[in-house]
């Protein structure tokens, strides 16, 4: 059975990521949060957020849905930890480029973490909107203030 | 016509009905397509494909109004065709069958027309926690719109409803009982029957959402009792584009429509305008010609089949599928465990396999399933999961693809545990 | 895409054209088909009616929801007529165009939510005498259901529209301006920018019945300052059971839903729903995906000939006709002289020879034209006839056609002047 | 040009009952009246009768339109006067089952005077509307009382 492009989509580190996500916890009292849901399968995302001066302190990141969903939700709460609004901004331009098809350069690989073996998603249309879901959670949760 | 098929025709030969559907030669990654998507569209018989063709390559032209030879040729055709609808559910007459896009806009009709002139304050719409959200969404709208109530008939652990408090729930306040034939979510086959006796009993109409039923069974509107029956063509063989509504003579005479303009009047002044005669007072514009005619292609189809067989062919195959699904511990089957209370529609759930990632596994072995709410969300609410995977049956599929499901299944199971 | 095409091809094969459309190989009563009727409904390339076999044979399935192949490949086919169809008309983004089964419902789409919403007691919508019923009744509806008044913009003897009134009839109270591009009767171009901008600078919108001119002529939504756009899809060489509507973006973000059901929803409850994204907001239950995939491959085949050129043939086709009508002194031919301010629409008349007749004397000819009153009553009242014999062109049609027309024209004249 | 067929629909009974109308003057003060349209294409026909006693007595009938709608008129208006309302019901029967495909019996047709002529129409299924038009507008007429 020819599962090869399946394997492009699930690698290791998603199912890694989907078996143990991390910064699952969920904050008490964040400086912000929000909420993002995809109706047409019912995967939703939940964020908080706390900056300490203008760097993201800690996050909280529960995704309730398919492997793809909660794989980048837990690579996303990795990657954003330690960046100022504007670098995370930076990383979600990047990460998009990359699912509309982009491969980003060195200095974007940088701080994009686990999040390029997400890749292979681009190969199935359908599902690039569970890896997009927690995206939409995050722009919501940043603080406009901070830019 | 259906027992007449029935007599002729003990059980139904699938391997020559496939061959009637192009679409089944098709290869998916490689594989044959296993095609369990039929709650969501079935597909279409050769028969119907060419009708399109015939239509558009040899009397494609407005209807009604032409005195030209290719006008009438095709509203003979499309007023043939809705004889063919209206006796396929057993309508009174043809007038009771108003062409619509889909079994939504045949509800939505309903809700924008009659209910809007007869649901009033403090009055309430009787419904069911299976609902699809076109039979849910319009009532919730309606009774916002007019302080009127949505109340629930219950549903038992099993999926089936519970009738026991149909006589506390249906009331003198009721106006309408709006609920499905069979659950796009479940399987479940409802009584509508006794239900219409309820409703009828209180001076409430019943509407029954008939667009999982009328593709899967033996439908006949006046034994049912209903007083409006929505359907899609798409569902059963026909086109996508086109549906139909039936509504009982009677109420559809003192009906006004909701769209307006070319086809629908009598007379028109620059101030205002009267109807024209039923049904085409609510057909307004240029009717979806090509997709009415081949709705009726279809109905001819499975008339050819017998409806009777249709039915019996998908309980034996739910029973098997049933059967086969029951040896997967790891999956929770929603719906009723007796196939003469269902349809063939397997609704299935496990906490670690997420039904998308599932989806997707199959897809990759040819095999096409629905995932998601099936526009059923508070009902995925009520059985505790954000979504199941289905896989719907229809008259051309096999116990080998059933086969290949559950092989698929084990397999996406083992993928899934072990990681790549 | 139309200018170079222009270019390339500076005038049109229409021998080769025609044989892209099978039923112009028709016979009617032995005659070859001479097809005039199409602004009923016009034939359809063999490219549409393939893409729907295509659609059909290989890739049917419902859209949106699906993670199976057939599913994402019939919603990327669907999303892509979209784009292709909002490019045909120059709208802004691809969510401006909702789908709709023809152009009265996308006329009527407009009158339900957004005239419902914003049209008041005392408000007046502003149309024109020439309009078809389908943008006539639903703003008398409005206008009765709302207390608002409906006013007419004056029109010349000739039959275009008098635009000395234009200030005195579109003032502060005019919340919506209702106006037919090009009139399905008189043939009449009218000047949508200039009302347009008359609309606006009362604050008014404008909605463009644009059911005669997309067909014919190249549109551009922005360009027209057109906030609504109204058309068919089978009169434009599409499949029947297709329409759409443009809405200016920043309008449709605050427009409400007239249908509501499954997939149009984001999130649903029992008691309440909450809408999904544009376009999709306005498109409940399952779209007509087969015909509008056919729709998008009808705007292929139309901006390959170019509209410019379109529009320049069927220019020197109605030049050449209303020469040889003018030659026939029994008929009074309506509508503008000039073929610049019209498109190829003729509509005719003789005192003493019922279009009816006419047309059952033609039928026998083979030749297809349309009698009666076109759905615009109240226009033949003010031209003071019951019914108009119409003679309408497209780009296959050619001048042996219209020679042909004429012909039979003289035959009846003679026919019924000495009995058989 | 074959028009063997067009001349079966257009007979000479037709094309004169057309050019020379019968009954055609308005009666002002009838018993009672009845008005027809048929909206697809702008066809009218308008009848006033005057029964004295149980038979008809005098018929007004104008008919807007085409042919078969004028000659139509006009046949019938000949071939009521001087019927009672049953027989006038029975005639309209008679003409129904004949636009039906009925060939009306050697009985019918003693009562039918020129209107057999319209057979041709039948031929016609879309112009089958025009020959009954007139006959809408008579039972309209008909006064129920007299039955
Ligand atoms: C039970 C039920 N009702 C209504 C609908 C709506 O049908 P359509 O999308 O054809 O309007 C569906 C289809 O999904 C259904 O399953
Ligand atoms: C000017 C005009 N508007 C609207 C319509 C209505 O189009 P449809 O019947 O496709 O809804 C027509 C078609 O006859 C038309 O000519």
């Amino acid at each position: 059975m020819d599962l090869n492009s399946l394997d492009d989509l699930y690698r290791d580190a998603i199912l890694d990521h989907r078996r143990t996500p991390r910064n699952r916890e969920v904050i008490d009292n964040p400086g912000s949060a929000a909420h993002a849901i995809n109706p047409f399968c019912g995967d939703e995302v939940n964020l908080q957020l706390i900056f300490t001066k203008d760097r993201l302190d800690q996050v909280g990141a529960q995704a309730i849905g398919c492997s793809i969903n909660q794989a980048t939700t837990s690579m996303l709460s990795e990657a954003i930890v330690g960046k100022s609004t504007l670098e995370i901004r930076r990383l979600a331009k990047s990460f998009e480029s990359m699912m509309r098809g982009a491969d980003p350069d060195d200095e974007a690989l940088k701080t994009m973490e686990d999040l390029p073996q997400l890749k292979g998603v681009r190969e199935y249309p359908v599902r690039i909107k569970c890896a997009l879901l927690s995206w939409s959670a995050l722009e919501d949760a940043l603080p406009n203030a901070v830019i | 016509m259906a027992t007449q098929a029935a007599s002729a025709q003990p059980s139904l030969d699938v391997a020559r009905i496939r061959e009637d559907f192009p679409i089944l030669n098709r290869m998916v990654y490689g594989k044959p397509l296993v095609y369990l998507d039929n709650a969501a569209t079935s597909q279409k018989p050769r028969s119907v494909i060419e009708s399109l063709v015939d239509y558009y390559e040899n009397y494609n032209a407005n209807v009604h109004r032409g005195v030209h030879s290719l006008s009438m040729e095709a509203t003979d055709a499309m007023e043939a065709a809705r004889t063919k609808v209206a006796k396929f559910v057993g309508a009174e007459t043809d007038e009771c069958i108003i062409w619509t896009r889909n079994a939504t806009e045949s509800l939505n009709l309903v809700a924008h027309t009659w209910a809007r002139a007869h649901v009033h304050e403090g009055d309430e719409i009787v419904t069911t926690p299976m609902e699809h959200h076109s039979n849910l969404v319009p009532w919730q709208e309606l009774a916002i719109a007019k302080g009127a109530k949505l109340r629930f008939l219950p549903m038992t652990d099993e999926g089936t409803l519970d009738l026991t408090a149909v006589d506390s729930v249906i009331s003198k306040r009721t106006k309408l009982v709006a609920v499905t034939q069979a659950s796009n979510s479940l399987g479940t086959i409802n009584p509508v029957e006794e239900l219409a006796q309820a409703a009828h009993a209180h001076g409430a109409k019943i509407l029954v959402d008939g667009a999982q039923s009328a593709p899967h069974m033996p439908v006949n509107v006046q034994d049912l009792g209903a007083d409006f029956f929505a359907f899609s063509g798409h569902k059963m063989m026909g086109p996508t584009g086109i549906g139909a509504l039936y509504t009982k003579r009677e109420i559809l005479d003192e009906m006004e429509p909701l769209l307006t303009g070319g086809e629908m009047v009598l007379q028109v002044t620059y101030e205002k305008a009267s109807w024209a005669d039923l049904p085409m007072r609510f057909e307004a514009g240029t009717p979806n010609i090509a997709d009415a005619i081949a709705f009726g292609v279809a109905t001819d189809y499975l008339n050819n089949l017998g409806m009777d067989n249709v039915r019996k062919h998908e309980e034996s195959l739910t029973e098997y599928a049933l059967e086969r699904f029951s040896q997967i511990k790891e999956f929770t089957v929603f719906g009723p465990r007796s196939v003469e209370l269902r349809g063939g529609i397997i609704s299935f759930h496990n906490e670690n396999l997420h039904p998308h990632d599932l989806g997707t596994y199959l897809d990759r072995q040819g095999i096409a399933i629905r995932t998601g709410h099936h526009c059923t969300m508070p009902l995925m609410g009520k059985l505790g999961v954000p979504a199941t995977a289905r896989a719907s049956l229809y008259v051309y599929n096999t116990e080998a693809e059933i086969d290949c499901l559950i092989e698929a299944i084990n397999g996406a199971l083992r993928y899934f545990r072990n990681g790549s």
